[in-house]
């Protein structure tokens, strides 16, 4: 009965979701390199510096003098929106990887030792997870002054406790596993285990949260901005850029906030892609 | 624009041609005005809901009416008159003012709210210092319908003074809230709207919207020509300007700079515009470096692009000045003032100094998008000229401290004086101590001349006096000032009957609706 | 019923392409027991997931797999639907992983019956508690409304067997339905299986890696290697006499309790990425010629179903090498290296009070150059007793010493003086440090100097027979076997007084697990240190121990040289044991039957076995039993001299 | 009764997370740079006013007495006077809870809703166009700052289309909707004002949107991840291979299966978005809490900022217990 030349029979699937997966990371990943890129060579990039002011006038058109015509204060857009990566790319990155280290050191400290280390720890963190943002952020900046080093302060404070959770959690399953079994029969010190065995391991789920939260911390500097709580005018933001320039939205000058807003929505886009192609191939791996 | 309007006619078929929609940026802070600080949406509402004896007349200027400052009248009062020496000055109250509670307003009324006032110590007790009025016994009943003022001394600013003070709570209903802890029922006043003036509160929605109706209770003439108004918060200018545009609003009071030059354009609406005296200028501290150095602040004022600002900042929607006197003001003149933008002698100033280059922060108050504007133009121009500015936005509460510590180098600040007249204004920003002094200036002379002004009346006498002070604040320079900016405000053109109010706080009674 | 002809299944991904079956033919009657047999990766739950017609993604899938005339892989939506479940229903190798987490198991068996039976409302819940019980499942009207976390592993394979029975199906296929069970339950469980085919009529496929605990249930049984059919036949003939090189290697892999020694067969299986165009195993067999290695061998069918792909099958008859055991580990010579004193171990809960008792007061002596096996059921305290004397666990009372100090009180070196390997290979190993790492790292608590360590590496490794290269991987690049090795040399790097085998080889492969314990009776051969090896399969402890100790709950409850209490078991339990460990060639001595699963037992006072213990009398329930020497061993059971008597009456 | 127990443990573990709170906003706000006093008294007030004026809100008592007066007050439930309105804490936050509640509970438990359904609806499609198509949208709309979506919200929604009444409050004044809990929508329903449902429904729509927006990709990923790996699992695949229905194995065996991670993450959604409502309550003038506290915040009107970071933080809490009590519920797994 058996008819060998029957056609094989195909199931389909496959790895699409891996190939999904990669193009997320490739175009996150080259939104962000190209943004880079701008943050890098942004005074080579436009004529005009970030706070130059075009005697000329304000609200120019784009065209002519100013690729993307000037802001209210007649300063270039284009050159406004390329600086402005400097500080939005570099507050979340320098943020969202203090709070990595922060969290991290917390998580490890109360995963691993447990019993009232942990409670406090966790206690802690509790508290300044459900403290409100905005507030933290007033306070470090009514506190410390409204620098850069402030900013990546506040937004590190807010993003700190999610690590600090994500890697106890980590920690309290790790400690279990065999091989930290098997490290402490092996004579390692508590420091060795934490640093060499646990420490590489539960930064697994952090890897691919880091990416996205880097988003997110762009948009929480935006809100800043827009509230007055962040970079201080004129330093070219994005937030307070876009903040500035809705009213002319409403009265069709779109180039004064349009910019800014697409540069920020592609780098969180950016992010976002890079984190959730990440998390693809995380839960691809463990499938 | 206005044509938008009719697809949701479900939501805005409500109210009648008789209500007035008015968009503020935001809530009152306090319905206490013994209690509030300065809050301008709280002070324009309290205008016209507490029962003012005494207000300023209309006047006319070009084509449009405006509230007269020289010209005091009495409204809630039958009269406010001084005796021979003009101490003892004799309130008489007009007959059946009612309050929404029913009760008459009387004298009695007029005693409780300043014994409230002196026992607050906080606005009016501050102000009517300045007057001799400083304890509770000054005030005296004469009878139901008659108080009495016993001033410590006779001043020229009487009738200014009690025009922003003279208003009346209703004492027999307030005693019915007042506790032995608080026996001024300031619990209750927090929480309810006084009653009695051109409007009552008929609806208050905390946060978000006030109705007024016009208050049938007042006998007098002007009485409110809207029998509804409807004033709702609406933070964001963006929004503002787009419900005025759809019709959703009539009045919009929060839009300001580019926004108001659009909206001249648009169907519907119109922008009423008027000259102010609104006033806009630097101060520099005189005790703190590096301003302490009057060559210093001569290079600021070298340094400020005057054109450039009223451009890009106010569309050319400004009167540039000479003095810092405001324009308008009797008595002003542009005798010995130096300073226009020009780099070079910025510098040429600065170097006589012995510096080449100094620096300090700029303060301007956060979220006000004018101040900010003028704060970038002022910190490129200032930088050319070696002058590095930080700009540093302060919220209220930190900016009212450091104020009283006198502690900011270098601040915006936008005003309009109260009294048009340059005594109130030595008295308010220039003589030693004084409020708005925030330079933390002083100067024997002008101190001496403003002490002479309280005795001087003859006008002529006077004038020369303001010319003198205004060379001595050209050399000292404690203020660069930067601008009069003139008064506009978006309004529905079915509007009608604004008057525009000199200390910014608009009178509702005014205003009508042409359906 | 089942006919499949034929059937190639290539799974195709990007970059990587594994032959996962290669013209795989084999048939299942109703009535029969069919045992589909061979290691790890052979192909075995493909055959499964083809039938079902539930082939992974990217699979390229050629023949036919014929059911009740139909072809499953050309069946299309409706027809599958139809078919699954009430035409091939399977049970599922990991039972507590089938199971929903978040639905009763009630719950799932109604669905079932609902789907296939047609029935509704009380029927089927009426339905359902019948089916429970007939799986052996007590009380089933309360573990209908159970989770599945609530289940132990037994009563997860039974909720699992009802599951497919209640599909109704023609073919039950059961895929390693008592991998992970303890001895004493997979019989039962097997037994289920021969019921559903003698009593209901249904073709059973049966899966398993392990041909011996399996025979016993089939009809026939196809051999499985690297996806090609290497010998079908008849159960009682591929079991005593089969012919192919790989059936052989495979039945000699599995370790007997009767002593025969176990043949390790070198290498292993190849990841094939096309049909062979050779004998697979042809590297691996020690009968192999050049046309092995050229040609694939056709399949030829022998007498009475029997057929074979090779091209030498033997026919010598499956000889059980018995050990001769070097007794040369001279016991008195030795030192004492381990003593545990009346050791207890509680394992308190999180909140509140109480706890588990898992040790109730086991005392040992180990000496070097000595093995000492520890046996018993899952949960009896096995892991405790190893952690307790790695000084991972705190004594509630008693005293351990390693090489004469209080596990307590040992410094970071000391500490390293004992060793452990587990049971998990890979898990053990830190997944993001290298293999040079980890064998490393008893070093670098006793301060070795790097060049020394690197060099001690190499010795150790060169020991486990492993090349240099595989120093710079990670743990996920290694296979189990691999990863047992290393595991070995990190215990043996340091030259510890003292290593504890965790159940080394339970979770490798049959061939593995026959090459590994080749390695550790040479470790555990070495003098200078003494070695404790635990298992729950009494037949691995045989080949190398010197001593053997049966815990039950926590309890010591025989003990003895291992060959006395081998063949001469005296407790109850130990014969229970013994009599439930699949024993190749001879059939089964049917000795002592327990009455009840491990965790429906309730220690209360007296002999922990009470409640399972056929012979159990008042005096056992109200009395707790000490160790008694009875010859060479001791055991605590005070019927120890009746059993003999006992058994042979009951066997009557 | 194990719940309740178990509630009960994790209230007590509150305890001192939300007195840490306490304190520490004590300390903060005394701390922050400005005076809360100056700003309700004119400019011609003089140090004399001023020590009036603090010694009324008892800011010239000595920290460690006004710190247990303000804890003695929070046991009687009397959060302070407000300084700037001069009236209790207590009922103005009252007031402007209720809006932002309604705002964000109904934004995330919608956002929600939509998540487990396009998530699963999602995942059941895995890696074909709708799936990726879905995915993609979600994480635009993630990438957007909620003040700029706002916007052009309104601008299309309001301004050029007119479908959605005017962006200036809660409800239309003309439905004399009587407040009792503040959130107009309940309100409206309690008293049965069917023209205030309306208006309150209408005003919602788009600041509603803006936060479904904001919030739908992490729980959009979240249920779609955690649905794939139940539609991956070995129980599943035995449910499938067992022949069930579809419609019982995405209601038996994915739906619950899939929805049991998701409380945890939906908590903390609705934890962050109660503390950033601000942005979009400034655009929607919406006058809820977020506005209240900031303003609160810059005028440093200590009881109003104190009150307004306790309730936050008990909502933030609170909701996690729910999460928590809800997880164990899906979860028969979850030993409480
Ligand atoms: N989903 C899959 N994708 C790719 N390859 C697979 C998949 N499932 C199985 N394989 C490969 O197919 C071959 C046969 O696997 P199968 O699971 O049938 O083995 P098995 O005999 O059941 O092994 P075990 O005893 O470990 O269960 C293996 O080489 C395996 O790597
Ligand atoms: N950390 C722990 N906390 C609480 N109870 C535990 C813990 N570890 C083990 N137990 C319990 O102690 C008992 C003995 O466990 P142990 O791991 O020693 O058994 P085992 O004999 O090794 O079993 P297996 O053969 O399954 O590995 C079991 O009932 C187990 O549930
Ligand atoms: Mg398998
Ligand atoms: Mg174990």
């Amino acid at each position: 009965m058996a008819d060998p030349q029957l056609a094989p029979v195909v199931i389909g699937g496959g790895d699409r979701d891996r190939r999904f997966a990669r193009a997320l990371i490739y175009v996150g990943g080259a939104i962000l390199v190209v943004a880079a890129l701008a943050a890098v060579f942004a005074p080579l990039l436009s004529k005009w510096g970030p706070t130059e002011i075009d005697p000329a006038g304000t609200l120019a058109t784009p065209g002519g003098a100013h690729l993307l015509g000037t802001d209210g204060n007649g300063m270039d857009v284009w050159s406004r929106v390329l600086h402005a990566a400097r500080i939005d790319l570099g507050i979340a990155v320098c943020a969202v990887a203090l709070a990595v280290v922060v969290g991290t050191l917390l998580g490890l400290l109360a995963g691993y030792l447990g019993g009232w280390v942990d409670d406090v720890l966790m206690r802690i963190v509790d508290i300044f997870q459900a403290f409100p943002t905005f507030i933290l952020a007033l306070a470090v900046a009514a506190l410390l002054g409204d620098g850069f080093g402030n900013l990546v302060l506040t937004i590190a404070a807010v993003n700190a406790p999610a690590y600090a959770r994500l890697v106890r959690a980590e920690v309290r399953t790790l400690r279990e596993m065999a091989y930290i079994e098997a490290a402490k029969t092996s004579g390692a010190s508590m420091f060795g285990i934490l640093w060499r065995h646990l420490l590489p391991n539960s930064l697994t789920p952090v890897r691919v949260i880091a990416p996205l939260n880097c988003g997110w911390a762009m948009l929480t500097l935006a809100g800043l901005s827009f509230l007055g709580l962040g970079v201080t005018v004129p330093t070219a933001e994005w937030g307070s850029m876009i903040s500035l320039g809705t009213s002319d939205v409403v009265a069709g000058r779109w180039w004064t906030s349009v910019p800014p807003g697409l540069a920020l929505l592609v780098c969180v886009l950016g992010f976002s892609l890079l984190g959730e192609g990440l998390q693809e191939r995380a839960d691809a791996k463990r499938r | 624009a206005g044509s938008k309007s009719d697809p949701k006619s479900g939501a805005s078929a409500g109210p009648a041609a008789s209500t007035l929609r008015i968009a503020v940026s935001s809530y009152l802070s306090s319905w206490d005005q013994d209690f509030v600080g300065f809050d301008l949406t709280a002070l324009m509402l309290f205008k016209n809901v507490y029962p003012y004896m005494i207000d300023y007349g209309v006047t006319t200027a070009g084509d449009s009416q405006i509230l007269d400052t020289a010209n005091i009248t009495p409204t809630f009062a039958e009269s406010f008159e001084p005796d021979s020496e003009q101490k003892v000055w004799t309130l008489k109250l007009r007959q059946g003012v009612k309050f929404a509670s029913g009760n008459e307003m009387k004298a009695a009324d007029v005693k409780w709210s300043k014994d409230r006032a002196f026992a607050a110590q906080a606005n009016v007790a501050g102000i009517y210092r300045t007057i001799g009025l400083t304890k509770a016994e000054q005030v005296v009943v004469k009878d139901d319908y008659t108080v009495e003022f016993h001033q410590e001394f006779p001043s020229a600013l009487t009738r200014q003074i009690q025009a922003i003070s003279l208003y009346v709570f209703d004492s027999v209903e307030a005693k019915k809230h007042a506790t032995d802890a608080d026996p001024w029922a300031k619990e209750w006043f927090a929480k309810n709207a006084p009653t009695g003036g051109y409007f009552n509160v008929s609806k208050a929605t905390q946060g978000q919207e006030i109705e007024l109706s016009a208050n049938t209770g007042y006998p007098g003439p002007d009485g409110a020509k809207t029998p509804t108004i409807r004033i709702s918060v609406v933070p964001a200018a963006a929004n503002q300007r787009l419900q005025l545009q759809a019709g959703d609003i009539d009045v919009a009071l929060g839009i300001t700079g580019q926004d108001l030059q659009d909206l001249k354009k648009v169907d519907g609406v119109k922008v009423l515009s008027a000259a102010s005296n609104n006033q806009v200028a630097i101060q520099m501290s005189v005790t703190n470096a590096p301003f302490d150095d009057v060559n210093v602040r001569k290079a600021l004022a070298y340094a400020v692009p005057y054109e450039q600002i009223i451009k890009n900042v106010y569309n050319n929607d400004a009167r540039p000045t000479k003095s810092l006197v405001p324009l308008d003001m009797p008595g002003y003149s542009e005798t010995g003032y130096p300073f226009g933008y020009d780099l070079d002698k910025a510098k040429a100033a600065l170097a006589a100094s012995g510096k080449t280059a100094v620096s300090s922060e700029l303060v301007f108050e956060a979220n006000n998008d004018e101040q900010q504007k003028i704060a970038i133009q002022v910190q490129a121009e200032a930088a050319k000229a070696g002058i590095t500015l930080k700009l540093t936005p302060l919220d209220p509460a930190t900016l009212g401290e450091r104020r009283t510590k006198k502690s900011i180098p270098l601040q915006i600040t936008t005003g309009q004086l109260w009294v048009n007249d340059v005594e109130y204004m030595l008295a308010t920003s220039f003589v030693k101590g004084a409020a708005l002094n925030y330079s933390n200036y002083s100067n024997p002379e002008i101190e001496q001349i403003y002490t002479k002004s309280h005795t001087t009346v003859d006008d002529a006498a006077r004038k020369a006096l303001w010319t003198q002070v205004q060379s001595i604040l050209a050399t000292d320079v404690p203020w660069v000032i930067i601008c009069q900016p003139n008064f506009n405000l978006p309004v529905r053109e079915k509007v009608a009957g604004w008057v525009q109010p000199m200390d910014g706080l608009a009178r509702l009674r005014y205003l009508s609706a042409s359906a | 019923m089942l006919d499949i002809e034929d059937l190639s299944v290539v799974i195709r991904r990007p970059g990587r392409q594994v032959a996962a079956l290669s013209n795989v033919s084999f048939s299942v009657a109703p009535g029969e027991v069919v045992g589909l047999v061979g290691e790890s990766g052979g192909g075995k739950s493909m055959v499964a997931r083809a039938i079902v017609g539930m082939l992974p993604s990217g699979s390229h899938a050629t023949g036919r797999v014929g059911f009740d005339g139909a072809d499953v892989l050309r069946m299309d939506a409706a027809a599958l639907a139809k078919h699954r479940g009430r035409g091939a229903a399977i049970c599922f190798q990991n039972p507590r992983g089938a199971l929903s987490p978040t639905r009763t198991v009630g719950r799932q068996l109604i669905d079932r019956l609902v789907t296939h039976q047609g029935m509704s409302g009380d029927r089927a819940v009426e339905s359902a508690a019948e089916l429970f019980a007939s799986v052996g499942i007590r009380n089933p009207g309360q573990r209908l409304r159970a989770y599945p976390h609530e289940l132990s592993g037994g009563m997860a394979q039974r909720v699992m067997i009802s599951l497919a029975a209640g599909c109704a199906p023609s073919l039950l296929i059961a895929d390693e339905p008592t991998t992970g069970l303890d001895v004493t339950l997979t019989a039962e469980i097997l037994r289920q299986f021969r019921h559903a085919a003698d009593t209901d009529g249904r073709g059973v496929l049966l899966i398993s890696h392990d041909l011996a605990s399996i025979a016993e249930v089939c009809d026939r049984v196809v051999v499985l290697y690297a996806g090609t059919v290497v010998e079908t036949g008849p159960a009682a003939k591929v079991l005593r006499e089969p012919a192919h090189p790989y059936t052989r290697a495979l039945l000699r892999s599995v370790p007997d309790v009767g002593g025969g020694r176990v043949v390790a067969t070198a290498g292993g299986m190849p990841l094939l990425t096309a049909a062979p165009h050779d004998c697979p195993f042809a590297p691996r067999c020690a009968h192999a010629t050049d046309v092995c290695r050229t040609t694939r061998p056709e399949t030829e069918k022998l007498a009475d179903g029997w057929s074979l792909a090779c091209f030498h099958p033997q026919e010598a008859p499956l000889s059980v090498v018995n050990a001769e055991k070097s007794d040369n580990a001279a016991t008195e010579a030795g030192r004492i290296v381990l003593r545990v004193e009346d050791a207890h171990v509680v394992y308190r809960s999180r909140f509140g009070s109480g706890g588990h008792h898992a040790l109730r007061g086991v005392s040992l002596e180990l000496r070097t150059g000595e093995t000492l096996g520890v046996v018993g059921e899952s949960g009896c305290g096995k892991s405790t007793l190893a952690k307790l004397i790695m000084g991972l666990v705190e004594p509630s009372a008693g005293a351990v010493a390693v090489a004469g100090k209080d596990v307590r009180k040992r410094s970071r070196v000391e500490r390293t003086r004992a060793q452990m390997v587990f049971q998990d290979p890979i898990g053990s190993l830190s997944p993001r440090r290298t293999v040079a790492d980890s064998i490393a790292e008893p070093l670098r608590a006793a301060k070795v100097s790097t060049a020394d360590r690197a060099r001690r590496v190499e010795a150790a490794l060169g020991r486990m027979e492993l090349d240099d290269s595989i120093l710079t991987r990670y743990p996920h690049e290694l296979s189990g076997g691999q990863a047992q090795r290393i595991g070995i040399a990190r215990a043996l790097v340091g030259e510890p007084d003292l290593i504890v085998f965790d159940e080394p080889t339970s979770a490798l492969d049959v061939t593995v697990q026959a090459q590994i314990l080749e390695v550790i009776a040479d470790v555990a051969a070495d003098a200078g240190h003494g070695s404790v090896f635990i298992s729950h399969d009494l037949a691995t402890v045989r080949g190398f121990a010197d001593r053997v100790v049966v815990l039950y709950l926590g309890r010591v409850v025989e003990e003895g040289p291992v060959d006395e209490v081998f063949d001469h078991p005296r407790h109850p339990y130990t014969r229970a044991l013994l009599g439930s460990a699949p024993r190749l060639g001879a059939t089964r001595a049917a000795d002592v039957q327990l009455v009840k699963d491990l965790d429906e037992a309730d220690a209360a006072t007296g002999c922990a076995l009470a409640a399972r213990c056929p012979f159990v009398t008042d005096t056992c329930r109200s009395q707790e039993q000490t160790l008694q020497p009875y010859g060479e061993s001791r055991a605590a059971c005070w019927r120890v001299p009746e059993l003999p008597a006992l058994i042979g009456k009951s066997d009557s | 009764m194990r719940i309740l127990r178990f509630v009960g443990r994790r209230l007590l573990q509150l305890i001192p997370v939300l007195l840490g709170v306490v304190v520490l906003t004590f300390l903060l706000v005394r701390v922050l740079p400005g005076d809360p006093i100056r700003s309700i008294l004119g400019p011609n007030a003089t140090e004399a006013d001023a020590a009036a004026a603090r010694a009324r809100f008892g800011l010239d008592q000595p920290l460690w007495k006004q710190f247990l007066d303000y804890l003695g007050g929070l046991f009687t439930g009397n959060f302070g006077t407000s300084i700037q309105s001069g009236s209790p804490v207590s009922g103005e936050m009252a007031l402007r809870l209720g809006p932002t509640l309604e705002l964000v509970v109904i934004a995330v438990a919608i956002a929600v809703v939509l998540a487990i359904w396009l998530g699963i609806w999602s995942a059941r499609r895995a890696d074909r166009l709708g799936d990726h198509t879905v995915r993609i949208f979600a994480l635009f709309g993630n990438s957007i700052p909620e003040f700029w979506l706002g916007l052009v919200l309104i601008l299309v929604g309001y301004a050029a289309l007119g479908w959605f009444p005017a962006p200036s409050g809660r409800v239309d004044p003309d439905t004399n909707l009587t407040p009792l809990t503040g959130a107009d929508l309940v309100d409206a329903v309690l008293t049965g004002n069917g023209p205030a449902m309306a208006s309150a429904a209408a005003h919602l729509v788009l600041p509603v949107l803006t936060l479904v927006i904001g919030v739908l990709a992490p729980l959009l990923r979240s249920v779609r991840a955690s649905a794939l790996e139940v539609l991956h699992s070995e129980a599943y695949a035995a449910a499938a291979a067992h022949g069930l229905p579809e419609r019982t194995l995405l209601r038996g065996y994915l739906r619950r299966a899939t929805l049991v991670r998701l409380p945890s993450l939906a908590a903390l959604v609705f934890g962050t978005a109660i503390g950033s409502t601000v942005l979009v309550e400034y655009v929607y003038s919406w006058q809820g809490f977020g506005q209240w506290a900031l303003r609160g915040l810059l005028y440093r009107d200590y009881p109003v900022v104190q009150a307004s970071v306790l309730i936050i933080a008990l909502c933030y809490v609170l909701i996690f217990l729910i999460a928590d009590v809800v997880h164990a519920v899906l979860d028969p797994r979850v030993r409480i």
